[in-house]
């Protein structure tokens, strides 16, 4: 007699939540998981789906629920190497003689077809190798079929009626739970009924498994009953001669071989999903074993406003994207010109024709082609500027601008002043100062360089920008010569203060106390320095004077910021210290 | 009002999807994932499927050319799914982890049997037929599995939609009633043009022509014998609008020939 | 009498010409620059051409090149504010009255034509701001139009002739140079012929300067012959009661306003070469006052291989873009996926789709989008690494592959090693060594970072990448989990190394010696360290031994080191010491 | 050859060039830039230049539909040189500094004569007649000045070049005799064929019909009148080398009606 194997069957969704278990909650962890799969009457596949992880909601009737082991491999060297005979056993020895042993077969007959499954993922392919393995003995059992005598009736409805798949049938018709077997005299010859997995001219694996548990129990012999739904079949045990075999039942694949089988599910995925758990699984990658303790989520919501899309704004944004920060919205009121896309990594020489694309809006696109799901948007925003006097025309334009700056940062978790002008960093220094948002500066000269945090009131007594100055910022920008005009840098300042100032970012979301205040930077000799200042009591954006005028008159503030000289100073008492 | 826009509400849905489940067994009402519950759906018929529905041949080789006649009927082009093109080889690209490295294993055991041809020897398909809010209509989701059992390709899919129809109205999509998983799916922006007048030509031919009219649209030829009995359960000329979605299912057949709906 | 004044007309080449001085030539100094400019005969524009800046060729005949000064200022500003009225003045006295008394306009009467220009270059937008003046006294001149009495034959001919546009006549009709009317007795009435700017029906300009001239001589009286193609004009000058006008002489706008011009040069230039124009301004711009000593033509022409194209790779092309490096070379042997292009600021999402595009060539393509000038190519090429075994299914691959790589370094001067494991960096640093490239080494670990360039025998002795260590590099590719083939790193850490890497590159490219050997960065303290380290006389890389092997039999001793294990480390004597 | 190929070599280039200045006193050999020299041609015979031509409207008002008649002598498109539409309102982009910005200066120079119309009422052109290797046909450069005196934009220029021909065969360029800017050029792809079918017309008409023949090209109506009495220089029906460049620029003087070529 030879006996139909199951086929397993693994539904996308498996293979989906396997992926995303294996990268937040086993990481390294290959130790077995218990699983389960399920195989519909007579259909003799075992199907693996999203739920074979989870506790299963009632069932339809006819579908059984087989319980198993996942062994998921780190590497595929681990899996090759595995000794899958080895395994077989063992697991076999576990789940089917155990549970015959310990009784807990009676429970669970489903055990009879409990089943062992090796993986491996590579999950930056979205390639999945695995086997499954049916582990039963390779035995000569004393098998016989004999005909159905019309003892017993509708056992394809009753059966299925009680919510069993497995069952013990007394002589006289009655349908009993499969729990009444460790009842049963082992000197008896009950009959055992179960729901089959494989059409009735077919003979199921788990008829091994019964022959097993039957000469493990000790019985001397039984009649099993493979329920079909239109026809049943019986087969007549006897206790051989006690001589077991080894254990076998791995899968063979479609070629009819025992290899493994493997599926390549990225072409199922969407695209953008592939990017969005590529991304997910670089960062989560670090919390496997390098740092478990790092906090990915807090950077991840943070929103950013990147005040200037130039060379600071284009690295800081593209190293936000690689820490998984979700929005990043792009401030700047320039166009993209010749000289901009070597320095700045957002930007094309295309980008540069006709005059010019706006920069903001133009750096927002180039990060969604960079990252489509990344929320963005470019904001075309000149920032008001301490010192830059406002004319009657312009005074109107200049309060929206005001405005749209507050809003803007209203609905930012953190700011970072990327601008190439000391006044433009005035007034988003002050509003940050007020509505304690994590505000962040990069700065740079032509071989150095500055990147700090601001301080907050009330969390910590650290400066900001300005707190070293004993002047208020003013209008620089008339009358400069073009290397005044422009940012005469040397080229590799800009993303060495761009990952600074992002890595800053990433420390105050982790631990805010821990993250250095200032970094100060010189190319001429190749050093670092860290400064931590104390915030100044008449600074010109920081102090608490200037903040509490910012929050009571605001716009009327600031418009006398703007256009007087001295106003500024006068208010936090710089006026005086001079 | 289904009869003259061709589009149907969540009610008309829920009514027709408990028509079908009655009158065709292998389709059930299934739930949706936690997270993607629809709340003008009862949470228990979110969806509806059937499982494991067997394919043994390709759509290239069942279906001839297919008109649909009318201009009114044509397709919009979606170019999503459609990228490259479905016959170029593109296994060569797929890099997977060879055979050869894998041990083979050596086996005694003479009693193990070939496993059962029908697990075994042919692409089975879930089909779901969701609800589109946007197009008000039945939205009909394919997620295929090779003989081996595991999950087809969207080009592997392609093949058993008849190639007059990949081009235009078929997209690679998450559904909405499953988390983590992305499908086949017939786009549905025509859907109500095609019904209103399929149910035209139903109601005008009355009676046994509903399946004849069904045909045309399809594959003429293919299930005109068998189909024509198991379909006769839609009768009077007047649709109901619970026959909405066998009128549905047996368009969605003529655009999948090789799958056998009515397994 | 109404004097018909100068227009001026520059040409494209002008401004270019103008431009390219005030960017390598000038830089910030603003002191007065002279400049030519020509006028044809009859036809009334002076016209600036690249030739304005240079001694011109020899001319045709009618055509009189005219002397003058320009003032090209550094802001708009400068521009705005100077004094036109005292400049024009201040110029006046300096050229035209300057010349006449000290006599050289005898020798050169094209100053009677003398001008002044001044300047403002945008060279950021290619706009150019403009005004000529072409000085002369508001003086009523005592002048009388008078009959031709035929004394004078053939003027319009015999004038060009001589090759003079400023003659004196005598009384008898003949023809003599201007600087004859040095030795006129000033009581005498000379009689001045020449090519007139304007045609006959108008007064020149030139006139009221003639008249200039002749007042400060001391003449009394003299008749000017306005010579033209076809008939010539007669004017009487009498000296006056001396009382001279105020400077005059800028010119009107098309709208017959006294306003400087403008004009875009941009939309005349090819895009192509605007941009390169606005890379090479960025660059010269440091050298105006910040770092007049820089040099910047020995990266510029530094052909860079970078082996690795990912996140180390794309970050230093960037760069060296930046630092003008006109060609770069990638070679890489993977292709883009999805977790790439938010952290290698080269690729897009849709580089990603249908498995992916090859890096290398993707890299090349990114960087010509960039700037479209850069000379780059990519070559997808897997570099042969140390102790991993050829077969002999694979030897001939691994030998070519051998042999490209040889013949990429080879021409190339400056290689860097930006790949993810010690061993593909072995066979690199080895030919470098043995080749005397310059050879940086860019390493980057979770939150550290080691960037260095390679000691260069004979040269110096620094070491290299593997001189601290007392085993050689071997195959660490199998058998790792995810996160350990997955370069696991804080996503800020890449841009920073790529950044000093490249400004290592151009501090060799100053001053070797006092380029740093190797910088180490640890981010968990936001600290870098400057180290030295010397050459190890058993290095597995750069030791004589090894290098000299590598000279000796090239392919048949690197085929050894990749498949024999221990051979190199008998061979370079770390064997012996461990 | 030239007659049947429509191609000249570098000899016969500079043999019609020394026809056309001797025949046409505006035009004059020039030399190149140092870095732009080429061996070929004669150190002082780089290229033919005539400067400050002026131009006093714009080729659309100027010119009806031009027909070339025959297929053969269609034009390739060229995409590089208008990527924007030539009446698209550009100014606006262009930044410049406002002239409010600027303080006008007073003026109390009565004697001051207003600028020479001649100088000042037209836009003016550099034309400049170069070699082209890869064609082995005369090459066409331009450049414009404004009333003013300031370059035009290639924008500006292309207003001077008859519309049908403007998306074809123009393209920017920078000069292969000068360095440092760039010109706008009649791309020489189709001059050969041009140039051929000129001549036939030429030859087979004869005498007078040169002109006659040439015009048909452009500007049929123009200047019948005065263009004839100047271009009979080229008489004989069997057309001389040397006469080439002469047919060649009344071509370009077609496709270019509003500059004065024969001012
Ligand atoms: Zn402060
Ligand atoms: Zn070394």
């Amino acid at each position: 007699m030879s006996f139909t194997p199951f086929s397993s069957f693994l539904e996308a969704s498996f293979f989906q939540t396997l992926a995303a278990k294996k990268l937040n909650e086993y990481k390294l962890d290959d130790s077995p998981k218990r699983v389960s799969a399920e195989y519909t009457w007579q259909q003799g596949r075992l199907v693996f789906d999203s739920d074979s992880f989870s506790d299963r909601d009632s069932h339809c009737k006819g579908v059984v629920e087989c319980p198993g082991t996942l062994l998921n491999y780190n590497t595929i060297e681990e899996f090759k190497g595995a000794d899958k005979k080895a395994l077989l056993a063992e697991w076999g020895d576990k789940m089917l003689s155990g549970a015959i042993m310990n009784g807990s077969i009676f429970r669970n007959p489903e055990i009879l077809n409990s089943f062992l499954l090796i993986t491996f993922c590579d999950l930056k392919k979205y390639i999945f190798v695995y086997w499954m393995g049916v582990p039963c003995l390779n035995t000569k059992w004393d098998l016989q079929e004999v005909a159905d005598e019309g003892n017993y009736t509708n056992l394809s409805t009753r059966i299925p009626a009680l919510g069993e798949s497995f069952v013990v049938i007394d002589p006289d018709d009655n349908v009993t739970p499969f729990s009444e077997l460790e009842y049963v005299e082992r000197s008896e010859d009950p009959t055992i009924a179960f729901l089959s997995p494989t059409s009735p001219e077919n003979t199921p694996w788990t008829v091994r498994n019964i022959c097993l548990m039957l000469h493990i129990l000790g019985f001397k012999s039984a009649t099993m009953i493979l329920v079909g739904r239109e026809k049943n079949r019986f087969l007549e045990w006897k206790r051989g001669d006690g001589e077991l075999g080894a254990w076998t039942g791995w899968e063979k694949n479609s070629a009819g071989k025992l290899l493994p089988k493997q599926t390549n599910l990225g072409p199922l995925l969407n695209p953008l999903q592939l990017a969005s758990q590529a991304v997910d699984l670089n960062l989560k990658l670090m919390k496997w074993r390098i740092a478990p303790e790092l906090d990915l989520d807090t950077i991840k919501h943070t929103r950013c406003l990147l005040l200037g899309a130039g060379t600071l704004g284009s690295y800081v944004s593209r190293s936000l994207l690689a820490w998984g920060v979700e929005q990043v919205t792009f401030v700047d009121n320039g166009t993209v010109s010749f000289s901009n896309p070597v320095r700045q990594p957002l930007y094309k020489y295309v980008d540069c024709l006709d005059g010019g694309k706006p920069k903001a809006e133009t750096a927002a696109e180039a990060l969604k082609e960079i990252y489509p799901a990344v929320k963005t948007s470019g904001i075309t925003l000149e920032v008001p500027m301490i010192g830059h006097s406002t004319t009657s025309s312009s005074e109107k334009r200049v309060h929206q601008q005001y405005d749209e700056l507050v809003s803007l940062i209203k609905s930012h978790d953190a700011v970072f002043l990327l601008m190439d002008s000391r006044e433009s960093r005035w007034l988003p220094t002050v509003i940050c100062a007020a509505l304690k948002k994590k505000c962040i500066t990069a700065a740079i000269g032509f071989d150095s360089f500055v990147v700090m945090r601001h301080g907050v009131e009330g969390v910590n007594d650290l400066g900001c920008y300005f707190c070293n100055d004993v002047v208020a910022p003013t209008d620089s920008m008339n009358d400069r010569t073009l290397d005044q005009q422009c940012t005469v840098t040397r080229p590799g300042i800009a993303p060495i203060v761009s990952g600074y100032g992002v890595e800053i970012l990433q420390a105050m979301c982790q631990d805010e106390p821990s993250a250095p205040h200032q970094l100060r930077g010189f190319l001429h000799n190749f050093s670092t320095v860290k400064i931590t200042g104390q915030r100044f009591k008449c600074c010109s954006a920081c102090s608490p004077v200037i903040v509490q005028e910012w929050k009571d008159k605001t716009w009327g503030f600031v418009k006398k910021a703007l256009n007087e000289r001295g106003f500024v100073e006068e208010l936090c008492g710089l006026a005086e210290l001079q | 009002t289904f009869r003259t826009t061709g589009e149907i509400t969540p009610d008309e849905f829920v009514k027709a999807g408990d028509y079908l489940v009655e009158k065709f067994p292998t389709w059930s009402w299934a739930s949706a994932s936690k997270s993607k519950v629809r709340d003008f759906l009862p949470p228990d018929k979110q969806v509806l499927v059937t499982r494991h529905v067997p394919s043994h041949v390709r759509a290239s080789t069942v279906s001839g050319p297919v008109t649909l006649g009318e201009e009114e009927d044509g397709w919009t082009s979606f170019g999503v799914a459609n990228t490259k093109d479905a016959d170029g080889d593109d296994t060569e690209e797929i890099a997977e982890i060879a055979d050869s490295d894998f041990e083979e294993l050596d086996d005694d055991d003479d009693d193990a049997a070939e496993a059962p041809a029908t697990a075994t020897d042919h692409r089975t398909y879930n089909l779901y037929i969701a609800y589109s809010t946007s197009y008000r209509v039945p939205k009909m989701f394919l997620s295929g599995y090779s003989p081996e059992g595991s999950p087809l390709t969207p080009e592997d899919m392609f093949e058993d939609i008849i190639p007059e129809y990949r081009d235009k109205t078929v997209t690679i999509e998450r559904p909405t009633f499953q988390d983590n998983i992305t499908m086949v799916a017939i786009h549905p922006c025509k859907h109500a043009n095609v019904m209103r007048v399929l149910m035209e030509r139903v109601e005008a031919k009355g009676d046994k022509d509903i399946t004849r009219g069904v045909a045309k649209l399809g594959v003429a030829d293919a299930d005109d014998g068998e189909g024509e009995e198991e379909w006769e359960e839609v009768e009077n000329s007047a649709m109901r609008v619970d026959q909405y979605l066998v009128t549905f299912l047996k368009f969605i057949a003529s655009v999948t020939p090789g799958i056998e709906h009515d397994y």
